[in-house]
């Protein structure tokens, strides 16, 4: 591990790790039940136990954007695990046997499903079993395999034309123990920075689909769809749009810096191999 | 006609390069020698105005009449490939993919004020100077189609292109063949003005070159004419890397120098060679002054 | 060249047929029968019988897969159960509008993205050049939705300088189109401008690392004479790429807009299809976006290696 | 100001209006496909049939002049105006009567149009003359005449009702563009008085917000039903704009699956009314726009009882009818605002009382139909039932509340053959039956909400027919 | 692939590798016979089939135990081809090779083992044959965990051996210089105590002042061990000062071999003596 920390990774690493611990609070305290219902409470202003007030159902915005980071955080890690899951080792797979049919056939069926975006995967999805964060996460995650497969194989390929993998293969090791001890280790840190890279792009189709009433369903607390809720109100209210947007904004904003921050300090070596979006 | 004094190359705070001092006269070939590290290819760097970003040349570098360290870059510009040219080592990189070879030899004529059509035709000519076969067809050609070497001939006719007065010769040989480089070398010796010629290989500045100049850690540690320097080094680092290129016969063992170079920065102070030399003493904790004219060198115990 | 274009154009075409193997395989998953939706709840048995007979949808699915796939290679997507009307022109309107719409937006992301970039590379170690990094960054993390709601707030609602939405065609009133489509255009171009900044930061960024630059410069150009004749072709080599990801994105990101800005373009038809149950236009819709995201990556591909001799 | 926003011919010196509606049609055929897209565009304004539903609920004449009632209730002869004519020059005569009603029975593909099985013979008596006869008394005949039931086609219009409507009304339709707007533009050949306005545009917004920025900036005159009534707050200025604020059919009912557990036990359907704080759910979910109602009865029908006294906002009361039992149940609801922000209300509020209720909002109307309507599965739900007259929904045991009481069924039977007093002391006692047996809980009567221009007349108060009535409509200068 | 060279060991005179046999080495342990490599470009045109690439062209040569065997060649000559045949790292288009007497053309990886025990390789640019993800340890071991053998203490031992210090093995390979970095492989190579040292321009990476100690490493350690060495290099006077014999390869050819005094003292081939003839020296500067 060489390099400093600079200065994106600080400022990402903060950001996600904002996310993260309010994600992680949001367990076991809120303010309030996010989800409860009061029409007392209606549109109250911040203050008194309510730092940023209250929306139209008289919930407390801040307690649902605790939630809300739970939301985006699982959206994130599960779309991005799917994605990485079944990307990298296809990815490996193909650049390990660049010249065979194998190879082909992956990175051909890998083309394929790039044809078919997140957003038209999830639209997809959603009308067959129904809208919803699980099928959000699943289209978004499949859509994702093709950029990690790409990411893992460019990368492979990379590692595979090195002097040591011949050594290792000189020593006697055999392909999966290649891929366990030599493949992996030196592409995991561009499959990182993707991986970051991903999570961003997952947060954004999220707040996308949860705008087109396709993501996150009520009355679980999300960032897109209290965005989306609060439209109405944006001329009187402009502050129930201005906390979700702001989340939604700073946790990309987290994520990218992270990824970026995370490419310069892991290796700047890899710093070619770049993540696709 | 080049003249250098003191010239200090700095990047982070760190010396690079440090108070280099030399002069090349006209129609004079000199050599450049040290390891890997030893801030060859930024002293050359420097005098092109060409050092990487981040990195800072003080001191006074002038060709003829004209200064050559801390001048703005309009000026340098207009000296650049036409009275100093350069080879670069790599020359799988330092060609232009994308464009063909004729275009990038009269690209550096065209820029400095020849009309279009006489650079193109002069662009073949100076292919077939640098003996590149059917000069005409390659001219059409792309970089990726040609070998290392033809590359490498066609970065010298670029060089070659306005007829400068110095060239400077970056290890232009070092990714190369043997019988390849050969030519090549013959090549220069024949084509170049006077030349400044860098490179690792002792033997290679040998066949080349008049007078040599030994950096090590930054400095120059010895100069003088070739002959003189290599069959009676006084510097030990001299020394040393004379007899590590010297291959004994089999069954014999192999003088080497000790140690490894020191990345940047991690030289020791006063002589930067203390650490690997069998003959440091406390003395050798002083900067040595590079002493003697003709054949200068610095060290505290000379051989 | 030519072999390769063989070979692409042949994959190509393949790719296409199995995503219409794909494509209709995923419709006959959808739950319902067009027919009783096409009736709605209230229709009779019988008649659901009977419309079924005429939809054809009491055939199997090979044999209508046969007579659909027959049909898109004439160009004939069929005619929707629900509206009875003719799905290929519904669908070659709105892909004209969702065209203009993208390229749009991409023209607006291009003339931000090259400039903004290259300065931003060029300028790495400046102030400035961080101000303009850090701004895509932010850009990029600003949903597209959002940016148009805003804009529509500042734009429309706040100045009234320009409608909300709405499309009105070109051979209605050409200026109506153009400011109609200014809004759009900018809150797609704007983000996608983000985006592509920093692609074309990085890219310059590299080329400028590279060796024929300092050669460039060692013939006497200056630093922006060798970026421009020898960096930015080199640059945009990549840059290409990214450029084609984007577009087979923003086609289909083009729907959040749309929905935004009420503008008819197919991914608004998509979402029409899908809430009413209109299986065989969703089928097309998304047979048509797949293909156009196809028939991208192949410009792409070949553009890739027009632009590079070494791939030629 | 061209207020138009197809902008087409938008400052042309004629004048035209633009209203801004939520569904578009899939088509124009309301005789086979559902929904209320097509009414609402084309009936009154398109189409028009013998009687029309006035604004204060009572039935008047349209395309009849005047009709006769039998004494035994059981003949209607109807008197037809002179020089109607079809868009296209057809005359409309007893003949297209006959006709357009024999239709209803042969060709029509909905559900409703067993509402028509009451007639025996439609017979035309000459030119200006039809007579109906029914197989028994019935007082929902002539309102469903007034309804698409009764709309009055042409024998040689119908070839492709889908695309191409052909009927009597002050409106003709000039072009669709599918995903963004219909125009209509005023009859030439029209049999009375001519509309004030040359054409109006719908234009279709599947977004509240983007209709509503619609308005602000021009884009369209008049928002036919406001989605988003927190948002109404932008029109507030009287110098601009204006606000209509009447009522509908549309009763938003907590529906509750009478079939299954927990719901089957009437006490547990008890304790869900007296749990729901209605006041405070029309404030919070539709921003207070609307009425309480407490049976399926909106105020515009003759038979209205305020029931709202029935079940008082009691959440202990509600916790001793529950016996201390907690239950968890599902909430399918479709994903529409007004149903989405409601289930989030009565979820909270049920919760105090020890129901936990799941909300999942199922895509309208596709799935929710299918899941809720259609298979009965769910507990609870909430739907705008927006047919008017609809009492009758609940005497069908085979309908998704499951409700079944024979009592009921008894009532709307006698209701509807006996006379009109009859009718309404039935009706009434029907209504109260529902509201006792808690078949449902009642939450509001969904607002009639029209936000426009100032300057713009002549637009419906309440929305208690199928159609919205342009023929009024118009635009001071 | 069965080798169609599948004849007996032939005597050994008649190979252009066999010069004759400096004392004491004797038994063959590598044999190669009519080796070939044809690498196809892929196909650049739809009539035309993808150019051919001879790396090898009919390939026989015979190293003995013990021996010190030099490859020379220009860049493309096909010298690493060759090694990665010799270690089974690719397979050959026809020809065969025994090691030991044993062919090992052909063999899937599971039946290696005694190849892999017994020869182990170097090569030339020690930073990407050192995998940077790795301590200095594991790599060391990794011949011998690859073949399930127990690490032991050997590794401290490998490491003095070739003249690391002890801490070195938790380190990383960017950690050190480029003659550690060469020696660090070379521990590895010796992991597995192999019979047979193939080493791919071992020193052409290194300054000139590390390349002693690199050579004399080697060197130390070929007596001690009694290690074959095949070594391979562009440049003749780092073979004659390392190896007894040499083979000379030109466009996948050999086309001169013999023991390399001879053939530095009176090169046969003219492309021989251009390579003799291109070595720029420091003759002349005592
Ligand atoms: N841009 C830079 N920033 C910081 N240090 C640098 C930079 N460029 C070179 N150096 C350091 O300066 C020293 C001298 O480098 P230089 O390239 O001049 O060496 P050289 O003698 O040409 O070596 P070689 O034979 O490897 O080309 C090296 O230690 C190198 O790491
Ligand atoms: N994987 C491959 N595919 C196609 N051609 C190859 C491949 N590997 C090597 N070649 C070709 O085979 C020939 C011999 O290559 P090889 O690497 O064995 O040469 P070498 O003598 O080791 O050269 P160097 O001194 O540069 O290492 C060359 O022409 C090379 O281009
Ligand atoms: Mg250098
Ligand atoms: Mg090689």
């Amino acid at each position: 591990m060489r390099g400093r920390a600079n200065a994106g990774l600080l400022v990402g690493g903060t950001l996600v790790g904002l996310v993260v611990l309010a994600a992680l609070v949001s367990f076991f305290w809120t303010p309030h039940d996010p989800t409860f219902v009061d029409a007392a409470r209606k549109l109250r202003e911040p203050g008194g136990g309510y730092p940023l007030g209250a929306d139209k159902f008289g919930r407390d915005t801040f307690s649902q954007l605790m939630v809300g980071a739970r939301t985006t955080l699982y959206v994130g890690v599960v779309a991005v695990g799917i994605a990485a899951l079944v990307g990298t080792p296809l990815g490996v797979v193909a650049g390990m046997t660049p010249r065979g049919w194998l190879s082909e056939l992956i990175m051909r069926v890998n083309d394929l499903v790039f044809a078919f975006p997140a957003l038209l995967l999830a639209v997809m999805l959603g009308a067959v079993y129904g809208p919803g964060t699980l099928t959000a996460m699943i289209a978004i995650g499949v859509a994702t395999v093709p950029a990690f497969a790409r990411v893992a194989r460019a990368a492979t390929l990379q590692v595979m034309v090195t002097d040591y993998i011949l050594a290792a293969r000189a020593a006697g090791r055999r392909r999966p123990g290649i891929a366990v001890r030599h493949v992996l280790p030196n592409i995991g840190s561009v499959l990182i920075v993707q991986a970051s890279v991903s999570f961003a792009i997952a947060i954004l189709a999220e707040a996308a689909l949860s705008f087109l009433g396709f993501g996150t369903r009520p009355p679980v607390p999300s960032w897109g769809r209290m965005l989306q809720e609060s439209q109405e109100l944006l001329f009187s209210t402009p502050r129930l749009a201005l906390w979700p947007g702001l989340a939604i904004a700073l946790a990309v904003l987290g994520f990218n810096l992270l990824g970026d921050g995370l490419r310069d300090f892991l290796d700047p070596k890899l710093r070619r191999i770049r993540a696709e979006r | 006609m080049l003249s250098v004094e003191g010239l200090t190359v700095r990047a982070d705070g760190v010396e690079l390069v440090r108070d280099v001092s030399f002069a090349v006269a006209p129609g004079e070939r000199v050599g450049l020698i040290g390891e890997s590290g030893s801030g060859k290819s930024l002293t050359a760097l420097s005098l092109m105005g060409l050092l990487p970003e981040g990195v800072t040349a003080s001191g006074r570098a002038r060709l003829g009449e004209r200064d050559l360290v801390g001048v703005p870059e309009r000026r340098l510009k207009a000296l650049r490939g036409r009275e100093l040219a350069m080879v670069f080592q790599e020359p799988m990189t330092a060609l232009n993919p994308l464009m063909r070879i004729g275009a990038q030899v009269a690209e550096v004529m065209t820029l400095h004020g020849r009309p279009r059509q006489e650079a193109r035709r002069r662009a073949v000519e100076l292919l077939e100077r640098v003996r590149l076969p059917e000069p005409a067809q390659l001219a059409r050609a792309y970089p990726h189609q040609l070998s290392g070497g033809q590359r490498q001939r066609v970065m010298l006719a670029i060089a070659l292109a306005n007829g400068p007065e110095l060239l400077i010769c970056d290890e232009p040989t070092t990714a190369l063949d043997v019988t390849v480089q050969k030519q090549m070398l013959e090549l220069i010796a024949e084509v170049a003005p006077a030349l400044l010629f860098i490179t690792h290989d002792l033997a290679v500045v040998a066949s080349v070159c008049e007078r040599v100049l030994v950096m090590y850690g930054g400095r120059v540690v010895e100069s003088g004419p070739i002959r003189e320097v290599f069959t009676r080094p006084r510097h030990r680092y001299t020394q040393g890397l004379l007899a590590a290129s010297r291959l004994t016969p089999r069954g014999t063992r192999l003088p080497a120098i000790a140690g490894s170079v020191p990345p940047a920065g991690r030289f020791p102070g006063g002589c930067v060679f203390r650490n690997r030399c069998p003959h440091a003493t406390s003395a050798c904790e002083a900067s040595p002054a590079l002493r003697g004219d003709g054949h200068a060198f610095a060290c505290w115990h000379p051989a | 060249m030519t072999l390769y274009l063989v070979r692409r154009l042949a994959v190509l075409i393949a790719s296409a047929a199995v995503a219409a193997v794909a494509v209709f395989a995923f419709m006959a998953l959808l739950p319902g029968d067009p027919a009783e939706i096409a009736l709605g709840v209230n229709a009779t048995p019988e008649a659901v019988a009977e419309l079924r007979r005429q939809f054809g949808t009491d055939r199997p699915p090979v044999a209508q897969f046969l007579d659909w796939s027959g049909g898109l290679l004439q160009g004939d997507f069929g005619t929707s159960y629900v509206t009875s009307a003719p799905i290929g022109p519904q669908i070659s309107d709105r892909l004209g509008v969702t065209a203009v719409l993208v390229l749009g937006g991409m023209v607006v992301a291009l003339v931000l993205a090259v400039p903004l970039g290259t300065f931003a590379a060029v300028h790495h170690r400046d102030p400035l050049g961080a101000v303009v990094s850090a701004a895509s960054q932010v850009g990029i993390a600003i949903p597209a939705f959002l940016a148009g709601i805003l804009l529509v707030f500042v734009f429309a609602v706040r100045a009234q300088a320009l409608p909300s939405g709405g499309y009105v065609p070109f051979a209605d009133d050409p200026g109506e189109w153009l400011r109609g489509l200014l809004l759009p255009w900018l809150s797609l171009g704007l983000v996608q401008g983000a985006v592509l900044t920093r692609y074309v930061r990085s890219a310059v960024l590299d080329v400028m690392r590279e060796d024929y630059l300092r050669t460039a410069r060692a013939k006497g150009r200056g630093r922006t004479g060798a970026l421009w004749r020898h960096g930015l072709r080199n640059a945009s080599v990549p840059v290409v790429t990214v450029l084609g990801l984007q577009l087979a994105t923003l086609l289909i990101g083009a729907v959040v807009v749309e929905r935004v800005f009420v503008i008819p373009g197919l991914g608004d038809l998509l979402l029409n299809g899908v809430a009413g149950r209109d299986l065989l236009l969703v089928q097309g819709v998304v047979m048509v976006l797949v293909a156009a995201v196809l028939l991208i990556n192949f410009v792409v591909d070949v553009a890739y290696r027009v632009l590079d001799p070494r791939l030629r | 100001d061209g207020g138009a926003g197809g902008g087409a011919g938008g400052s042309s010196k004629a004048q035209s209006l633009a209203v801004g509606f939520v569904a578009e049609p899939a088509n124009l055929d309301f005789t086979s496909t559902e929904g209320a897209a097509i009414p609402q565009a084309l009936l009154v304004n398109v189409y028009e049939g013998l009687v029309k539903l006035g604004q204060d609920g009572r039935i008047v004449p349209l395309l009849a002049e005047k009709w006769d009632v039998s004494a035994d209730r059981r003949t209607y002869t109807f008197t037809l105006r002179e020089n109607v004519k079809f868009t296209g020059g057809a005359p409309f005569t007893a003949d297209d009567v006959v006709f357009s009603l024999d239709r209803v029975r042969t060709d029509w593909k909905l559900k409703i149009k067993s509402q028509l099985d009451v007639i025996d013979t439609v017979t035309k008596k000459d030119d200006s003359t039809a007579v109906v006869t029914l197989k028994r008394p019935s007082n929902g005949f002539l309102y469903s005449m007034a309804t698409r039931l009764g709309a009055m086609f042409s024998r040689t219009g119908v070839a492709d009702l889908a695309n191409k409507p052909v009927g009597t009304g002050p409106y003709a339709l000039s072009s669709w563009r599918r995903g963004d707007s219909i125009q209509l533009d005023a009859n030439p050949s029209y049999w009375g008085t001519k509309p004030p306005l040359s054409s109006i545009t719908l234009k279709y917004f599947k977004d509240a917000t983007a209709m509503n920025n619609a308005l602000l900036t021009g884009g369209i005159d008049v928002i036919s039903s406001v989605q988003a009534p927190e948002s109404l707050q932008q029109f507030a200025d009287p110098g601009r704009f204006q606000t209509v604020e009447g009522t509908t059919n549309g009763e938003v009912v907590l529906s509750m699956n009478n079939g299954r557990p927990p719901f089957d036990d009437k006490k547990v359907r008890q304790a869900v009314r007296h749990a729901i704080d209605h006041k405070a759910l029309l404030d919070t979910a539709w921003a207070g726009r609307g009425q309480l109602i407490g049976s399926m009865v909106p105020p515009t029908d003759p038979w209205y009882e305020d029931r709202t006294g029935d079940y008082p906002y009691d959440p202990a009361k509600a916790k001793e009818l529950l016996g201390g039992k907690t239950y968890t149940v599902k909430m399918r609801v479709p994903n529409l605002p007004y149903a989405v922000n409601s289930a989030q209300v009565v979820k909270s509020q049920l919760a105090q009382v020890g129901i936990t209720a799941e909300i999942e909002p199922l895509e309208f109307p596709a799935r929710w139909l299918d899941q809720v309507f259609t298979k009965g599965d769910y507990d609870l739900s909430i739907i705008n039932h927006v047919e008017p007259r609809d009492l009758g929904i609940f005497a069908d045991g085979s309908y998704y509340f499951g409700y079944d009481n024979l009592e009921f069924g008894k009532l709307l039977a006698a209701a509807d053959e006996g006379t009109e007093q009859q009718q309404a002391d039935d009706l009434k006692q029907a209504a109260k039956l529902l509201s006792d047996d808690a078949a449902a809980d009642w939450l509001f009567l969904f607002p009639n909400l029209i936000v426009a221009k100032k300057g713009v007349t002549g637009l419906p108060e309440n929305a208690i027919a199928e159609s919205f009535d342009f023929t009024a409509l118009a635009k001071q200068q | 692939m069965p080798s169609p060279a599948g004849t007996p060991p032939e005597p050994p005179s008649s190979g252009p590798g066999d010069g004759p046999a400096e004392a004491g080495t004797t038994q063959p342990l590598i044999e190669v016979r009519g080796l070939n490599r044809v690498y196809r470009r892929p196909r650049a045109s739809l009539t035309r089939p993808g150019a051919a690439v001879h790396a090898l062209r009919d390939v026989s040569l015979t190293v003995r135990r013990g021996e010190r065997f030099g490859i020379v060649g220009e860049s493309g000559s096909g010298k690493s081809t060759l090694l990665r045949l010799l270690c089974a790292l690719d397979q050959p288009t026809s020809g065969s090779i025994r090691f030991d007497g044993q062919e090992i053309t052909g063999r899937p990886e599971r039946r290696l083992r005694f190849l892999r025990e017994n020869l182990q390789i170097v090569f030339q640019d020690p930073m990407s044959s050192l995998d940077p993800r790795m301590r200095v340890r594991d790599l060391v071991a990794e011949p011998l965990t690859a073949l399930g053998l127990p690490a032991g203490d050997r590794v401290a031992e490998l490491l003095e051996g070739v003249g690391l210090p002890a801490d070195a093995a938790e380190r990383y390979p960017h950690q050190f210089s480029g003659g550690q970095r060469q020696r660090i492989a070379i521990a590895r190579a010796l992991a597995p105590r192999p019979k047979v040292l193939v080493a791919d321009e071992p020193v052409s990476a290194l300054d000139v002042s590390v390349r002693g100690q690199i050579l004399n490493l080697l060197a130390d350690l070929a007596d001690d061990l009694g290690l074959t060495l095949v070594f391979v290099s562009h440049d003749l006077s780092v073979v004659r000062h390392v190896c007894e014999t040499v083979a000379v390869m030109s466009g996948g050819e050999i086309v001169e071999s013999g023991p390399v005094d001879d053939v530095w003292a009176a090169p046969a081939h003219p492309y021989t003596r251009a390579l003799l003839e291109a070595v720029p020296t420091l003759e002349g500067f005592a």
